[in-house]
């Protein structure tokens, strides 16, 4: 399949995988966002609570 | 052994993630106080509850100035005491176990949930400021009946509360 | 085609969550927007997805993608 | 260079065996599950709400039991025999162990099926995780503990290729897919333990009426030991899968071959030590125990983590060979006409989704949000449900005519196939994942409770069940275009113009790993004793509290002892001969 599409051969050194980068960059932006959101607005913010007894 | 130092930089990212995600999980259990089901309780015989002295007679029970006792027995396909009524402003503990199955106790909506095992006796300390209806489901599959297994805690206005001798 | 057929009907896919949860999301700000807006929002980006595919076609048009 | 049937004949028509069960289960597991998505959303109703527990039973275990693992032994052996350019050591050992894992189906199915007959006095409505108390007739323990051995002799099936490969081979390095796949079977070997203790000591002697009690927290922490690498085991032939196939789909070659190794090494020290996350809201397990399985779960994303780096890269070396530029305009530049790649990247990008819930159940106290609450199936419908499932498929519009030298009968359908998944998918996905915050449980039949009423957050439950029911049509629609296109292709004309069954090279090879990682004896050592560190206290602790076959209690339904049998038989034939 390579052999027939590709306009051009990358070996290891002349490739940087920066679209990669770009992209896990926005998935953990959105895993911090939605981890924040999901424990301190949906689950603290869902009372009542199970509690220790102080 | 060469990784790419993009990659790198992601190793970083992850590790941050996990430690993260530990420390927000730590906070809530030593910050915030939310405690887990834990094995503060002995085992009980799910056959002999009509013997034993908790749960011969689910109840509510006052045990402080505002602090209750509700011992809840899960079965096939019910829940007793169904209502469970507690006031308003009070610290209010669960005691749960079942007669035959696995079920589980979760009040709709809240964050009070927990497996009720046979054999076991599932405690949570749950504190009500305010008046209000929930619903109770086993959201544990208990058999064929298992959508039917519902109750309700109602949280009365503190001055309207009044607890009945032998409710259940 | 300013790309192939596949890509765009992948990316007709991928608007689905967006559309979805936009209604979600608009709700946390105090937007409240009926099923109705949805449905013709997301016909709405259907559509200007095949035209923005389909009408103004590129220098080079590429066979594969 | 030749597709895989010219140089494996035999092989292939095993693989083609195993993948036809596969997707036989499939098809039983799809139409069950259609029948419940309509049902408990209260649309189409052909059952009684107290049957929807054998529907779900034999969806879960059709699809993530038979239809799962019936892949991965085709999938493995063709990875196996492939990258060791070798066939299998004895054709008959293979066939037999395809043929217990058959038999243990069918022992399986027949008490789960049996349960929608009313006059055969069997049934095993235990659903997937069969709890104890909860009891199902003897056939079906007996039948899961067949298929498990069956797969145990696939793995050594696997061995022996390898050992023998290296006799020949001494001082090469394990080729990735094969120690991909050994790994993997490591892992499942340590992990299965917990089920054949779970089964053979205590449920199956139960079941037939010699112990009187089990424990139930034993019996189901035992089950967890094993289900949550089970987990693993139905994701790891799809991460096989991206490693080898997507990046030469892409057009690429694999980034990394020592991340790769370092990825599966770390699948299995810590895939079995982290079940009691399962269990975080169990009575009789300390919290102490539970925040270290949690930890422990934490360190397992790094895995899954870094397989989404590794993969895009070799993605996007596909792009940029292919002419792709700039950081995200490169994407436009991957071969979204092919089925097997468009369908594996849709699977991925749902992985991604799926890790966040699967985040969010692994917090331990955030747990008490969404335990047992529809969040839970929104979780590992993306997960095993599309991760594993869609990428299976996908992988299937490639191997299938690899294994039977025939073309595939409609690529424009396979592709339209995959994207219908993932709108389905995304359909009844999200809405499980929004009811289940609303407190709406799992594994119920009705919608709704008679006392109380849900209320959303946002629209209306009602809406969340229609786009439940949606997407459950959605994707039945979908399975029923992939096992037609199977048929099909199956039917179809040989020919002569397949793709060559070749894997390309890692840019970065085998020659750049640490020769440590492929010594499979130490990795083995060091999970066992993570094993043993992480399970040996709350188990002695479980068995210590209640005991071995627990603080007593009654099994449900309760099964008919030897000697009641007996009496049985001698009543049925007396009546016989009045």
């Amino acid at each position: 399949m390579a052999s027939e599409t590709s306009k051009r051969e990358l070996g290891h050194d002349d490739f940087d995988p920066i679209g990669t980068l770009a992209l896990i960059a926005l998935y953990f932006l959105l895993l911090v966002f939605l981890w924040l959101f999901m424990y301190f607005v949906e689950f603290l913010g869902n009372e009542p609570t199970v509690v220790g007894l102080i | 052994m060469n990784i790419h130092t993009y990659e790198k930089l992601w190793l970083v990212g992850a590790m941050l993630l996990i430690v993260g995600f530990i420390a927000t999980v730590t906070y809530g259990a030593v910050g915030v106080g939310v405690t887990m089901i834990d094995d503060s309780e002995e085992t009980i015989d799910p056959t002999q509850l009509d013997e034993d002295e908790r749960f011969s007679e689910p109840r509510v029970e006052q045990v402080g100035e505002n602090e209750y006792d509700v011992y809840v027995v899960a079965r096939q396909f019910m829940f007793q005491p169904d209502p469970i009524e507690v006031p308003a402003g009070s610290d209010v503990t669960f005691y749960v176990t079942s007669a035959d199955v696995i079920h589980s106790f979760s009040v709709a909506g809240t964050n009070v949930n927990t497996m009720v095992i046979p054999g076991e006796v599932s405690t949570m300390t749950v504190e009500f400021d305010e008046p209000g209806e929930y619903g109770i489901v086993c959201n544990e599959y208990c058999g064929s009946g298992h959508h039917a297994m519902e109750a309700m805690l109602i949280v009365q206005p503190e001055d309207e509360f009044e607890l009945e001798e032998g409710e259940n | 085609m300013r790309i192939s057929r596949g890509a765009l009907l992948v990316l007709i896919a991928m608007s689905v969550p967006i559309v979805i949860e936009l209604r979600t999301v608009a709700s946390f700000v105090g937007i409240e927007v009926p099923l109705s807006v949805t449905l013709a929002l997301s016909l709405l980006v259907v559509v200007a997805l095949v035209f923005w595919a389909t009408l103004p076609p590129k220098q080079e048009p590429e066979s594969t993608g | 260079m030749s597709a895989y049937i010219d140089d494996f004949p035999e092989e292939a028509a095993v693989i083609r065996a195993a993948f036809w069960s596969s997707f036989v289960a499939l098809a039983i597991g799809a139409f069950f599950g259609l029948i419940q998505t309509l049902h408990r959303t209260d649309i189409v109703r052909i059952f009684d709400s107290t049957d929807y527990y054998t529907i779900l039973t034999a969806h879960g275990v059709f699809m993530v039991i038979t239809f799962t693992i019936f892949f991965l032994v085709g999938v493995f052996t063709w990875a196996v025999t492939t990258s060791l350019d070798r066939g299998v050591e004895s054709l008959r050992f293979t066939w037999s162990w395809y043929l217990l894992m058959s038999l243990g189906t069918v022992f399986t199915a027949i008490p789960i099926l049996a349960g929608f007959v009313d006059s055969i006095d069997m049934s095993a409505d235990v659903l997937f995780t069969f709890y104890a108390p909860l009891q199902a007739h003897p056939l079906f323990y007996i039948g899961l503990t067949m298929f498990v051995i069956g797969t145990w002799l696939a793995g050594a099936d696997w061995f022996r290729s390898w050992w023998a490969w290296k006799s020949e081979n001494p001082s090469e390095r394990i080729p990735l897919p094969t120690f991909m796949v050994l790994t993997t079977m490591i892992m499942w070997y340590i992990a299965t333990l917990g089920i054949a203790v779970s089964i053979l000591a205590f449920l199956l002697p139960w079941s037939l009426g010699l112990v009187e009690t089990v424990n139930p927290l034993l019996t189901r922490t035992l089950f967890w030991y094993f289900g949550h690498p089970v987990v693993y085991f139905w994701l790891m032939p799809a991460y096989l899968m991206w490693y080898t196939l997507l990046p030469k789909f892409a057009g690429g070659r694999l980034f990394s071959d020592p991340l790769a190794r370092v990825v599966f090494v770390l699948f299995l020290l810590l895939s079995t030590p982290v079940g009691i996350h399962h269990q975080y809201l169990d009575p009789g397990i300390s919290e102490g125990f539970k925040f270290i399985a949690m930890t422990n779960t934490m360190f397992l994303l790094l895995p899954s983590l870094l397989t989404a780096f590794t993969v895009v890269a070799s993605i996007e070396h596909g792009a940029r060979q292919r002419g792709g530029e700039g950081y995200f305009a490169w994407l436009g530049a991957l071969p979204w006409r092919e089925p097997a790649f468009t369908g594996m990247a849709l699977a991925g990008l749902m992985f991604a989704a799926g890790g966040f819930s699967g985040m969010i159940n692994a917090g331990m106290n955030i747990n008490y949000l969404i335990h047992n609450t529809l969040w839970v199936p929104g979780h590992f419908h993306l997960t095993v449900g599309t991760a594993v499932a869609l990428t299976f498929m996908a992988g299937a519009y490639w191997l299938m005519p690899q294994v039977t030298g025939k073309p595939l009968a409609s690529k424009p359908i396979a592709l339209f196939q995959t994207v219908l998944w993932f709108v389905g998918m995304t359909f009844m996905s999200n809405a499980m994942h929004r009811a289940g915050l609303l407190g709406i449980p799992r594994r119920t039949a009705e919608p709704q409770y008679e006392g109380f009423e849900f209320q959303a957050a946002v629209g209306s439950v009602a809406e969340l069940d229609a786009q439940v029911a949606i997407g459950g049509t959605l994707l039945f629609v979908s399975a029923v275009l992939f096992l037609w296109n199977m048929l099909i292709t199956s039917f179809n004309r040989p020919t002569e113009t397949l793709p060559s069954n070749v894997i390309p090279e890692p840019l970065s090879g085998s020659d750049d790993s640490p020769a440590v990682l492929d010594n499979l004896k130490l990795w083995t050592l060091i999970a066992i004793v993570l094993v043993v560190l992480a399970y040996s206290l709350p188990l002695a602790s479980i068995v210590d509290r209640g005991g071995l076959f627990g603080p007593g209690g009654d099994a449900f339904p309760v099964r008919l002892s030897p000697t009641l049998v007996a009496q049985l038989l001698v009543d049925t034939v007396q009546e016989g001969l009045r």
